[in-house]
Protein backbone atom coordinates (compact mmCIF):
# COMPACT_ATOMS: atom_id res chain seq x y z
CA UNK A 1 0.00 0.00 0.00
CA UNK A 2 1.12 3.26 -1.05
CA UNK A 3 0.07 6.95 -2.23
CA UNK A 4 2.33 9.26 -3.69
CA UNK A 5 1.32 12.97 -4.74
CA UNK A 6 4.30 14.44 -7.20
CA UNK A 7 4.70 16.92 -9.96
CA UNK A 8 6.92 14.34 -12.17
CA UNK A 9 5.51 11.79 -14.28
CA UNK A 10 5.04 7.83 -13.77
CA UNK A 11 6.13 4.54 -15.14
CA UNK A 12 3.54 2.51 -14.90
CA UNK A 13 5.55 -0.72 -16.02
CA UNK A 14 7.81 0.17 -13.35
CA UNK A 15 5.05 0.47 -10.98
CA UNK A 16 3.50 -3.01 -11.40
CA UNK A 17 7.02 -4.09 -11.46
CA UNK A 18 7.96 -2.86 -7.75
CA UNK A 19 4.71 -3.85 -6.67
CA UNK A 20 4.95 -7.48 -7.45
CA UNK A 21 8.46 -8.46 -7.86
CA UNK A 22 9.56 -11.79 -6.56
CA UNK A 23 5.59 -12.40 -5.50
CA UNK A 24 4.35 -15.55 -6.43
CA UNK A 25 0.75 -14.95 -4.38
CA UNK A 26 -0.51 -12.57 -6.83
CA UNK A 27 -2.96 -13.25 -10.34
CA UNK A 28 -4.34 -10.04 -11.14
CA UNK A 29 -3.52 -7.11 -11.33
CA UNK A 30 -5.21 -4.22 -12.62
CA UNK A 31 -4.38 -0.10 -13.71
CA UNK A 32 -5.76 2.47 -14.47
CA UNK A 33 -3.89 5.54 -15.63
CA UNK A 34 -6.29 9.16 -16.18
CA UNK A 35 -4.95 10.89 -18.51
CA UNK A 36 -5.35 14.63 -19.53
CA UNK A 37 -8.19 15.28 -22.73
CA UNK A 38 -7.04 17.94 -25.14
CA UNK A 39 -10.90 18.97 -24.88
CA UNK A 40 -13.49 19.84 -22.67
CA UNK A 41 -17.43 20.98 -23.85
CA UNK A 42 -16.25 20.53 -27.40
CA UNK A 43 -13.39 22.97 -26.52
CA UNK A 44 -10.17 22.83 -26.87
CA UNK A 45 -7.80 23.35 -24.09
CA UNK A 46 -4.20 23.52 -24.61
CA UNK A 47 -3.11 22.89 -20.39
CA UNK A 48 -4.71 21.42 -17.43
CA UNK A 49 -2.97 22.79 -13.78
CA UNK A 50 -4.11 20.88 -10.96
CA UNK A 51 -4.14 22.54 -7.02
CA UNK A 52 -4.62 20.14 -4.10
CA UNK A 53 -4.44 20.73 -0.66
CA UNK A 54 -0.97 19.11 0.59
CA UNK A 55 -1.28 17.00 3.93
CA UNK A 56 -5.41 16.69 3.51
CA UNK A 57 -4.63 14.53 -0.41
CA UNK A 58 -2.11 12.14 1.35
CA UNK A 59 -4.42 11.55 4.39
CA UNK A 60 -7.45 11.34 1.88
CA UNK A 61 -5.41 8.73 -0.60
CA UNK A 62 -4.39 6.58 2.55
CA UNK A 63 -8.12 6.68 4.18
CA UNK A 64 -9.45 5.48 1.09
CA UNK A 65 -6.94 2.68 -0.09
CA UNK A 66 -7.27 1.29 3.52
CA UNK A 67 -11.08 1.03 3.01
CA UNK A 68 -10.29 -0.47 -0.54
CA UNK A 69 -8.24 -3.35 1.43
CA UNK A 70 -10.79 -3.98 4.21
CA UNK A 71 -13.24 -4.29 1.10
CA UNK A 72 -11.58 -6.62 -0.98
CA UNK A 73 -8.82 -8.96 -0.37
CA UNK A 74 -5.85 -7.13 -2.03
CA UNK A 75 -2.26 -7.99 -2.14
CA UNK A 76 -1.03 -4.61 -2.50
CA UNK A 77 -2.22 -1.25 -4.36
CA UNK A 78 -0.75 2.06 -5.23
CA UNK A 79 -2.15 5.45 -5.64
CA UNK A 80 -0.19 7.94 -7.98
CA UNK A 81 -1.72 11.66 -8.14
CA UNK A 82 0.16 14.10 -10.41
CA UNK A 83 -0.29 17.88 -9.44
CA UNK A 84 0.89 21.18 -11.25
CA UNK A 85 0.53 22.26 -15.07
CA UNK A 86 0.25 19.59 -17.56
CA UNK A 87 -0.36 18.85 -21.25
CA UNK A 88 -2.87 16.95 -22.91
CA UNK A 89 -2.04 13.39 -23.25
CA UNK A 90 -0.15 13.92 -20.26
CA UNK A 91 -0.71 11.19 -17.27
CA UNK A 92 -2.80 12.75 -14.09
CA UNK A 93 -3.30 9.77 -11.86
CA UNK A 94 -2.47 5.88 -11.73
CA UNK A 95 -4.48 3.52 -9.34
CA UNK A 96 -3.35 0.02 -9.46
CA UNK A 97 -4.88 -3.26 -7.02
CA UNK A 98 -3.31 -6.14 -7.28
CA UNK A 99 -5.10 -9.90 -5.82
CA UNK A 100 -5.05 -13.29 -6.22
CA UNK A 101 -8.49 -12.94 -8.00
CA UNK A 102 -9.43 -10.62 -10.80
CA UNK A 103 -12.88 -9.88 -9.64
CA UNK A 104 -11.16 -8.12 -6.23
CA UNK A 105 -8.77 -6.41 -8.56
CA UNK A 106 -11.25 -5.02 -10.92
CA UNK A 107 -13.82 -3.82 -8.34
CA UNK A 108 -10.72 -2.09 -5.79
CA UNK A 109 -9.73 -0.11 -8.98
CA UNK A 110 -12.83 0.92 -9.97
CA UNK A 111 -13.82 1.85 -5.76
CA UNK A 112 -10.28 3.81 -5.44
CA UNK A 113 -11.20 5.83 -8.45
CA UNK A 114 -14.88 6.45 -7.37
CA UNK A 115 -13.44 7.88 -3.97
CA UNK A 116 -10.58 9.41 -5.22
CA UNK A 117 -12.84 11.29 -7.74
CA UNK A 118 -15.01 12.80 -4.70
CA UNK A 119 -13.23 12.37 -1.82
CA UNK A 120 -9.52 13.54 -2.86
CA UNK A 121 -8.76 17.42 -2.63
CA UNK A 122 -7.57 17.97 -5.51
CA UNK A 123 -9.01 20.69 -8.64
CA UNK A 124 -8.65 21.30 -12.06
CA UNK A 125 -7.91 24.39 -14.22
CA UNK A 126 -8.51 24.20 -17.87
CA UNK A 127 -6.88 26.83 -20.21
CA UNK A 128 -8.06 27.23 -23.67
CA UNK A 129 -6.83 28.23 -26.96
CA UNK A 130 -7.66 31.75 -25.98
CA UNK A 131 -5.51 31.68 -22.72
CA UNK A 132 -8.98 32.11 -20.58
CA UNK A 133 -8.37 29.53 -17.70
CA UNK A 134 -11.84 27.97 -15.99
CA UNK A 135 -12.25 25.59 -12.56
CA UNK A 136 -13.61 22.51 -13.90
CA UNK A 137 -16.69 21.70 -12.38
CA UNK A 138 -17.67 17.97 -10.20
CA UNK A 139 -19.89 16.39 -12.60
CA UNK A 140 -23.08 14.28 -10.77
CA UNK A 141 -21.83 11.64 -12.51
CA UNK A 142 -18.45 11.29 -10.01
CA UNK A 143 -20.96 11.66 -7.34
CA UNK A 144 -23.30 8.61 -8.41
CA UNK A 145 -20.67 6.43 -9.32
CA UNK A 146 -19.54 6.51 -5.43
CA UNK A 147 -23.30 6.00 -4.25
CA UNK A 148 -22.98 2.78 -5.20
CA UNK A 149 -20.40 1.35 -2.75
CA UNK A 150 -22.17 3.21 -0.18
CA UNK A 151 -25.40 1.12 -1.03
CA UNK A 152 -23.30 -2.08 -0.01
CA UNK A 153 -21.97 -0.67 3.03
CA UNK A 154 -25.68 -0.29 3.84
CA UNK A 155 -26.16 -4.01 2.48
CA UNK A 156 -23.52 -4.64 5.15
CA UNK A 157 -20.87 -5.79 2.64
CA UNK B 1 -11.09 40.41 10.57
CA UNK B 2 -12.76 41.66 13.71
CA UNK B 3 -12.37 40.32 17.08
CA UNK B 4 -15.02 40.35 19.69
CA UNK B 5 -14.05 39.91 23.81
CA UNK B 6 -14.29 36.61 23.46
CA UNK B 7 -12.40 35.10 20.21
CA UNK B 8 -10.62 31.74 19.19
CA UNK B 9 -7.64 31.89 16.86
CA UNK B 10 -7.88 29.70 13.59
CA UNK B 11 -6.31 28.89 10.34
CA UNK B 12 -8.58 29.44 7.58
CA UNK B 13 -7.37 28.26 4.25
CA UNK B 14 -8.79 28.58 0.75
CA UNK B 15 -8.41 26.78 -2.53
CA UNK B 16 -9.21 26.78 -6.00
CA UNK B 17 -11.78 29.61 -6.60
CA UNK B 18 -12.47 30.02 -2.92
CA UNK B 19 -9.26 30.91 -2.94
CA UNK B 20 -9.14 33.09 -6.00
CA UNK B 21 -12.27 34.99 -4.84
CA UNK B 22 -10.87 35.38 -1.63
CA UNK B 23 -7.63 36.46 -2.94
CA UNK B 24 -5.31 35.26 -0.46
CA UNK B 25 -4.95 30.91 0.39
CA UNK B 26 -4.97 31.62 4.17
CA UNK B 27 -5.11 33.73 7.23
CA UNK B 28 -5.27 33.36 10.75
CA UNK B 29 -8.47 34.70 12.10
CA UNK B 30 -10.60 35.67 15.15
CA UNK B 31 -13.47 33.94 15.21
CA UNK B 32 -16.84 34.96 17.70
CA UNK B 33 -17.35 32.36 20.04
CA UNK B 34 -20.98 32.35 19.05
CA UNK B 35 -19.64 31.24 15.95
CA UNK B 36 -20.46 26.79 17.06
CA UNK B 37 -20.90 24.99 13.85
CA UNK B 38 -19.02 25.22 10.37
CA UNK B 39 -22.40 26.04 8.79
CA UNK B 40 -22.73 29.44 11.48
CA UNK B 41 -18.70 29.76 10.22
CA UNK B 42 -19.55 30.14 6.34
CA UNK B 43 -22.04 32.55 7.69
CA UNK B 44 -20.17 34.67 9.60
CA UNK B 45 -17.51 35.13 6.73
CA UNK B 46 -20.48 35.76 4.53
CA UNK B 47 -20.67 39.09 6.33
CA UNK B 48 -16.93 40.17 6.18
CA UNK B 49 -16.12 41.99 3.12
CA UNK B 50 -17.22 42.15 -0.52
CA UNK B 51 -14.79 39.06 -1.51
CA UNK B 52 -15.68 36.69 1.57
CA UNK B 53 -19.96 37.78 0.26
CA UNK B 54 -18.89 36.64 -3.45
CA UNK B 55 -17.05 33.39 -2.20
CA UNK B 56 -19.36 32.38 -0.03
CA UNK B 57 -22.43 33.71 -1.88
CA UNK B 58 -23.15 29.75 -3.33
CA UNK B 59 -22.53 28.55 0.42
CA UNK B 60 -24.38 24.85 -0.34
CA UNK B 61 -21.35 24.52 -3.03
CA UNK B 62 -18.66 25.11 -0.91
CA UNK B 63 -17.19 21.77 1.02
CA UNK B 64 -15.23 22.47 4.24
CA UNK B 65 -12.43 20.26 6.39
CA UNK B 66 -11.64 20.43 9.93
CA UNK B 67 -7.97 19.74 10.36
CA UNK B 68 -7.96 18.04 7.21
CA UNK B 69 -11.02 16.20 7.09
CA UNK B 70 -14.50 16.17 5.67
CA UNK B 71 -16.83 17.71 7.41
CA UNK B 72 -20.71 18.86 7.35
CA UNK B 73 -22.08 22.14 8.09
CA UNK B 74 -23.47 21.06 11.31
CA UNK B 75 -19.93 19.86 12.83
CA UNK B 76 -18.75 21.99 15.82
CA UNK B 77 -15.44 23.80 14.87
CA UNK B 78 -14.89 23.68 18.70
CA UNK B 79 -10.80 22.95 18.95
CA UNK B 80 -9.93 23.01 15.35
CA UNK B 81 -6.38 24.07 14.36
CA UNK B 82 -7.19 24.55 10.61
CA UNK B 83 -10.55 24.97 8.81
CA UNK B 84 -10.65 24.75 5.01
CA UNK B 85 -12.94 26.13 2.57
CA UNK B 86 -12.89 24.62 -1.09
CA UNK B 87 -15.33 23.89 -4.34
CA UNK B 88 -16.42 20.12 -4.75
CA UNK B 89 -13.18 17.94 -5.63
CA UNK B 90 -12.61 17.67 -9.38
CA UNK B 91 -9.28 15.62 -9.56
CA UNK B 92 -8.63 11.50 -10.87
CA UNK C 1 -7.69 -3.05 -31.92
CA UNK C 2 -5.37 -5.97 -31.67
CA UNK C 3 -4.97 -9.19 -30.77
CA UNK C 4 -1.16 -11.34 -30.18
CA UNK C 5 -1.33 -14.78 -29.34
CA UNK C 6 2.48 -15.47 -28.50
CA UNK C 7 5.59 -17.19 -25.95
CA UNK C 8 7.38 -14.63 -25.47
CA UNK C 9 6.29 -11.70 -22.08
CA UNK C 10 4.73 -8.70 -22.56
CA UNK C 11 6.06 -4.84 -21.54
CA UNK C 12 2.55 -3.33 -20.24
CA UNK C 13 3.82 0.04 -19.99
CA UNK C 14 5.70 -0.43 -23.83
CA UNK C 15 1.98 -1.81 -24.92
CA UNK C 16 0.08 1.34 -23.42
CA UNK C 17 2.99 3.94 -25.00
CA UNK C 18 1.86 2.15 -28.56
CA UNK C 19 -1.78 2.61 -27.88
CA UNK C 20 -2.07 6.16 -26.56
CA UNK C 21 0.81 8.03 -28.67
CA UNK C 22 0.46 11.57 -29.91
CA UNK C 23 -3.48 11.17 -28.99
CA UNK C 24 -5.49 13.28 -26.39
CA UNK C 25 -8.71 11.86 -27.04
CA UNK C 26 -8.00 9.08 -24.12
CA UNK C 27 -9.61 10.06 -20.49
CA UNK C 28 -9.28 6.73 -19.23
CA UNK C 29 -6.59 3.59 -19.58
CA UNK C 30 -7.16 0.35 -17.90
CA UNK C 31 -5.25 -2.61 -17.70
CA UNK C 32 -5.94 -6.39 -16.81
CA UNK C 33 -2.88 -8.59 -16.13
CA UNK C 34 -2.83 -12.53 -15.20
CA UNK C 35 -0.39 -13.50 -13.88
CA UNK C 36 0.77 -17.42 -12.90
CA UNK C 37 -0.16 -17.96 -9.38
CA UNK C 38 2.84 -20.35 -7.31
CA UNK C 39 -0.24 -22.33 -5.98
CA UNK C 40 -3.28 -24.43 -7.04
CA UNK C 41 -6.35 -25.38 -4.65
CA UNK C 42 -3.30 -25.21 -1.81
CA UNK C 43 -0.40 -27.12 -3.19
CA UNK C 44 2.38 -25.84 -5.06
CA UNK C 45 3.05 -25.59 -8.65
CA UNK C 46 6.25 -25.38 -10.38
CA UNK C 47 5.52 -24.68 -14.32
CA UNK C 48 2.15 -24.25 -16.25
CA UNK C 49 1.78 -25.25 -19.57
CA UNK C 50 -0.46 -23.28 -22.38
CA UNK C 51 -2.49 -24.80 -25.00
CA UNK C 52 -4.25 -23.36 -27.28
CA UNK C 53 -6.39 -23.42 -30.97
CA UNK C 54 -3.91 -22.08 -33.29
CA UNK C 55 -6.68 -20.18 -35.81
CA UNK C 56 -9.67 -20.20 -33.70
CA UNK C 57 -7.59 -18.87 -30.68
CA UNK C 58 -7.32 -15.48 -32.74
CA UNK C 59 -10.55 -15.64 -34.32
CA UNK C 60 -12.13 -15.49 -31.01
CA UNK C 61 -10.36 -13.15 -29.26
CA UNK C 62 -11.29 -10.78 -32.28
CA UNK C 63 -14.85 -11.48 -32.13
CA UNK C 64 -14.86 -11.02 -28.60
CA UNK C 65 -12.76 -7.24 -29.05
CA UNK C 66 -15.63 -6.29 -31.67
CA UNK C 67 -17.81 -6.78 -29.65
CA UNK C 68 -16.34 -4.72 -26.91
CA UNK C 69 -16.34 -1.94 -28.84
CA UNK C 70 -19.94 -1.95 -30.10
CA UNK C 71 -20.75 -2.22 -26.57
CA UNK C 72 -18.27 0.57 -25.25
CA UNK C 73 -16.81 3.69 -26.95
CA UNK C 74 -13.35 2.45 -27.09
CA UNK C 75 -10.60 4.26 -28.48
CA UNK C 76 -8.18 1.49 -28.59
CA UNK C 77 -7.58 -1.99 -27.50
CA UNK C 78 -5.33 -5.07 -27.07
CA UNK C 79 -5.58 -8.48 -26.10
CA UNK C 80 -1.92 -10.39 -25.59
CA UNK C 81 -2.14 -14.05 -24.28
CA UNK C 82 1.04 -15.69 -23.84
CA UNK C 83 0.76 -20.03 -24.52
CA UNK C 84 3.46 -22.70 -24.04
CA UNK C 85 5.60 -23.30 -20.23
CA UNK C 86 5.62 -20.55 -17.64
CA UNK C 87 6.63 -20.35 -14.37
CA UNK C 88 4.75 -18.65 -11.24
CA UNK C 89 4.75 -15.31 -11.30
CA UNK C 90 5.09 -14.78 -14.73
CA UNK C 91 2.40 -12.88 -16.97
CA UNK C 92 -0.28 -14.87 -18.90
CA UNK C 93 -2.49 -12.17 -20.37
CA UNK C 94 -2.99 -8.61 -20.92
CA UNK C 95 -6.22 -6.70 -21.93
CA UNK C 96 -5.72 -2.70 -22.23
CA UNK C 97 -9.27 -0.77 -22.85
CA UNK C 98 -8.77 2.83 -23.61
CA UNK C 99 -11.45 5.53 -23.55
CA UNK C 100 -12.92 9.21 -23.25
CA UNK C 101 -14.51 7.83 -19.63
CA UNK C 102 -12.87 5.60 -16.70
CA UNK C 103 -16.87 3.26 -16.26
CA UNK C 104 -16.07 2.43 -20.08
CA UNK C 105 -12.64 1.43 -20.21
CA UNK C 106 -13.41 -0.43 -16.75
CA UNK C 107 -16.29 -2.58 -17.77
CA UNK C 108 -14.90 -2.89 -21.33
CA UNK C 109 -11.92 -4.82 -19.69
CA UNK C 110 -13.78 -6.74 -17.50
CA UNK C 111 -16.25 -7.90 -20.17
CA UNK C 112 -12.93 -8.91 -22.22
CA UNK C 113 -11.48 -11.05 -19.42
CA UNK C 114 -15.21 -12.77 -18.75
CA UNK C 115 -15.29 -13.44 -22.35
CA UNK C 116 -11.73 -14.46 -23.12
CA UNK C 117 -11.75 -16.79 -19.97
CA UNK C 118 -15.38 -18.56 -21.47
CA UNK C 119 -14.92 -18.64 -24.88
CA UNK C 120 -11.11 -18.32 -25.90
CA UNK C 121 -9.87 -22.15 -26.72
CA UNK C 122 -6.83 -21.90 -24.35
CA UNK C 123 -6.12 -24.89 -21.37
CA UNK C 124 -3.94 -24.81 -18.63
CA UNK C 125 -2.15 -27.69 -17.32
CA UNK C 126 -0.68 -27.35 -14.18
CA UNK C 127 2.92 -29.26 -12.68
CA UNK C 128 3.00 -29.94 -9.34
CA UNK C 129 6.07 -30.78 -6.74
CA UNK C 130 5.91 -34.12 -7.25
CA UNK C 131 6.50 -34.06 -10.86
CA UNK C 132 2.36 -34.67 -11.99
CA UNK C 133 0.77 -32.34 -14.11
CA UNK C 134 -2.94 -31.71 -13.81
CA UNK C 135 -5.12 -30.07 -16.62
CA UNK C 136 -6.60 -27.12 -14.34
CA UNK C 137 -11.12 -27.67 -14.00
CA UNK C 138 -12.93 -24.73 -15.35
CA UNK C 139 -14.13 -22.27 -13.02
CA UNK C 140 -17.86 -22.27 -12.28
CA UNK C 141 -17.39 -18.47 -10.94
CA UNK C 142 -16.00 -17.74 -15.00
CA UNK C 143 -19.53 -18.32 -16.27
CA UNK C 144 -20.99 -16.77 -14.09
CA UNK C 145 -19.52 -13.70 -14.78
CA UNK C 146 -20.07 -14.07 -17.92
CA UNK C 147 -23.83 -14.56 -17.34
CA UNK C 148 -23.65 -10.57 -16.32
CA UNK C 149 -23.56 -9.43 -19.72
CA UNK C 150 -25.66 -11.79 -21.49
CA UNK C 151 -28.43 -10.56 -19.24
CA UNK C 152 -27.45 -6.96 -20.49
CA UNK C 153 -27.73 -8.45 -23.84
CA UNK C 154 -31.53 -9.56 -22.98
CA UNK C 155 -31.89 -6.42 -21.53
CA UNK C 156 -31.20 -4.63 -24.59
CA UNK C 157 -28.26 -2.53 -23.48
CA UNK D 1 -12.08 -46.09 -38.12
CA UNK D 2 -14.56 -47.74 -40.23
CA UNK D 3 -16.05 -46.10 -43.50
CA UNK D 4 -19.73 -46.79 -45.01
CA UNK D 5 -21.16 -46.82 -48.51
CA UNK D 6 -21.83 -43.09 -48.03
CA UNK D 7 -19.49 -41.11 -45.36
CA UNK D 8 -18.03 -38.06 -45.99
CA UNK D 9 -14.25 -37.28 -44.93
CA UNK D 10 -13.61 -34.46 -42.42
CA UNK D 11 -10.64 -33.68 -39.98
CA UNK D 12 -11.14 -34.15 -36.34
CA UNK D 13 -9.09 -32.41 -33.99
CA UNK D 14 -8.48 -32.76 -30.14
CA UNK D 15 -6.87 -30.40 -27.41
CA UNK D 16 -6.18 -30.69 -24.06
CA UNK D 17 -7.16 -34.00 -21.82
CA UNK D 18 -8.89 -34.68 -25.37
CA UNK D 19 -6.22 -35.03 -27.33
CA UNK D 20 -3.88 -37.05 -24.51
CA UNK D 21 -6.43 -39.50 -24.05
CA UNK D 22 -6.88 -40.31 -27.70
CA UNK D 23 -3.64 -40.27 -27.87
CA UNK D 24 -3.36 -37.91 -30.83
CA UNK D 25 -3.98 -33.84 -31.94
CA UNK D 26 -5.77 -34.73 -35.45
CA UNK D 27 -7.17 -37.20 -37.64
CA UNK D 28 -8.77 -37.53 -40.98
CA UNK D 29 -12.04 -39.85 -40.64
CA UNK D 30 -14.76 -40.50 -42.29
CA UNK D 31 -18.19 -40.25 -41.21
CA UNK D 32 -21.35 -42.08 -41.64
CA UNK D 33 -23.92 -40.26 -43.66
CA UNK D 34 -26.14 -40.80 -40.81
CA UNK D 35 -24.01 -38.86 -38.48
CA UNK D 36 -25.86 -34.99 -39.03
CA UNK D 37 -25.22 -33.42 -35.69
CA UNK D 38 -22.73 -32.36 -33.25
CA UNK D 39 -23.92 -34.73 -30.34
CA UNK D 40 -24.25 -37.60 -33.20
CA UNK D 41 -20.54 -37.40 -33.77
CA UNK D 42 -19.61 -37.38 -30.41
CA UNK D 43 -21.72 -40.35 -29.75
CA UNK D 44 -20.46 -41.95 -32.93
CA UNK D 45 -16.91 -41.37 -31.94
CA UNK D 46 -17.79 -42.91 -28.27
CA UNK D 47 -18.28 -46.18 -30.61
CA UNK D 48 -15.04 -45.98 -32.53
CA UNK D 49 -12.61 -47.80 -29.70
CA UNK D 50 -11.72 -47.49 -26.36
CA UNK D 51 -9.78 -44.59 -26.17
CA UNK D 52 -12.43 -42.30 -27.96
CA UNK D 53 -15.06 -44.26 -25.42
CA UNK D 54 -12.96 -42.66 -22.08
CA UNK D 55 -12.43 -39.18 -23.85
CA UNK D 56 -16.17 -39.13 -24.85
CA UNK D 57 -17.07 -40.64 -21.75
CA UNK D 58 -18.31 -37.33 -19.96
CA UNK D 59 -19.83 -36.21 -23.20
CA UNK D 60 -21.44 -32.98 -21.80
CA UNK D 61 -18.25 -31.75 -20.69
CA UNK D 62 -17.09 -31.52 -24.33
CA UNK D 63 -17.00 -28.37 -26.19
CA UNK D 64 -16.91 -28.47 -30.17
CA UNK D 65 -15.80 -25.87 -32.77
CA UNK D 66 -17.07 -26.54 -36.35
CA UNK D 67 -14.59 -24.42 -38.48
CA UNK D 68 -12.84 -22.59 -35.87
CA UNK D 69 -16.54 -21.49 -34.12
CA UNK D 70 -18.14 -22.64 -30.72
CA UNK D 71 -21.07 -24.84 -31.39
CA UNK D 72 -24.15 -26.73 -29.65
CA UNK D 73 -24.69 -30.41 -30.07
CA UNK D 74 -27.39 -29.34 -32.33
CA UNK D 75 -25.25 -27.96 -34.52
CA UNK D 76 -25.12 -29.75 -37.90
CA UNK D 77 -21.82 -30.86 -39.22
CA UNK D 78 -22.75 -30.83 -43.05
CA UNK D 79 -20.38 -28.92 -45.11
CA UNK D 80 -17.56 -28.75 -42.02
CA UNK D 81 -14.12 -29.15 -42.80
CA UNK D 82 -12.81 -28.69 -39.37
CA UNK D 83 -14.51 -30.66 -36.51
CA UNK D 84 -12.86 -29.46 -33.16
CA UNK D 85 -12.87 -31.43 -29.53
CA UNK D 86 -11.61 -30.13 -26.03
CA UNK D 87 -12.86 -29.33 -22.51
CA UNK D 88 -14.31 -26.08 -21.70
CA UNK D 89 -11.72 -23.45 -21.74
CA UNK D 90 -8.94 -22.19 -18.78
CA UNK D 91 -7.18 -19.48 -20.35
CA UNK D 92 -6.63 -15.99 -19.13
Amino acid sequence: MSVRVTTGDFDIGAEIEILTAGRTDIGAIVTFTGTVRGEAKGKPIVSMALEHYPGMTEAELVRIEHEAHARWPLQGSLIVHRVGELKPGENIVLVITASAHRQAAFEAAAFLMDYLKTSAPFWKKETGLDGRAEWVEARDADDTAMVRWRRDENAGQ
Amino acid sequence: MGAGDETKMVTLRYFAWVREKIGRAEERVAVPSEVRTVGELVGWLQTCGPEYAEAFARAQVIRVALDQKHVKPAALIAGAREIAFFPPVTGG
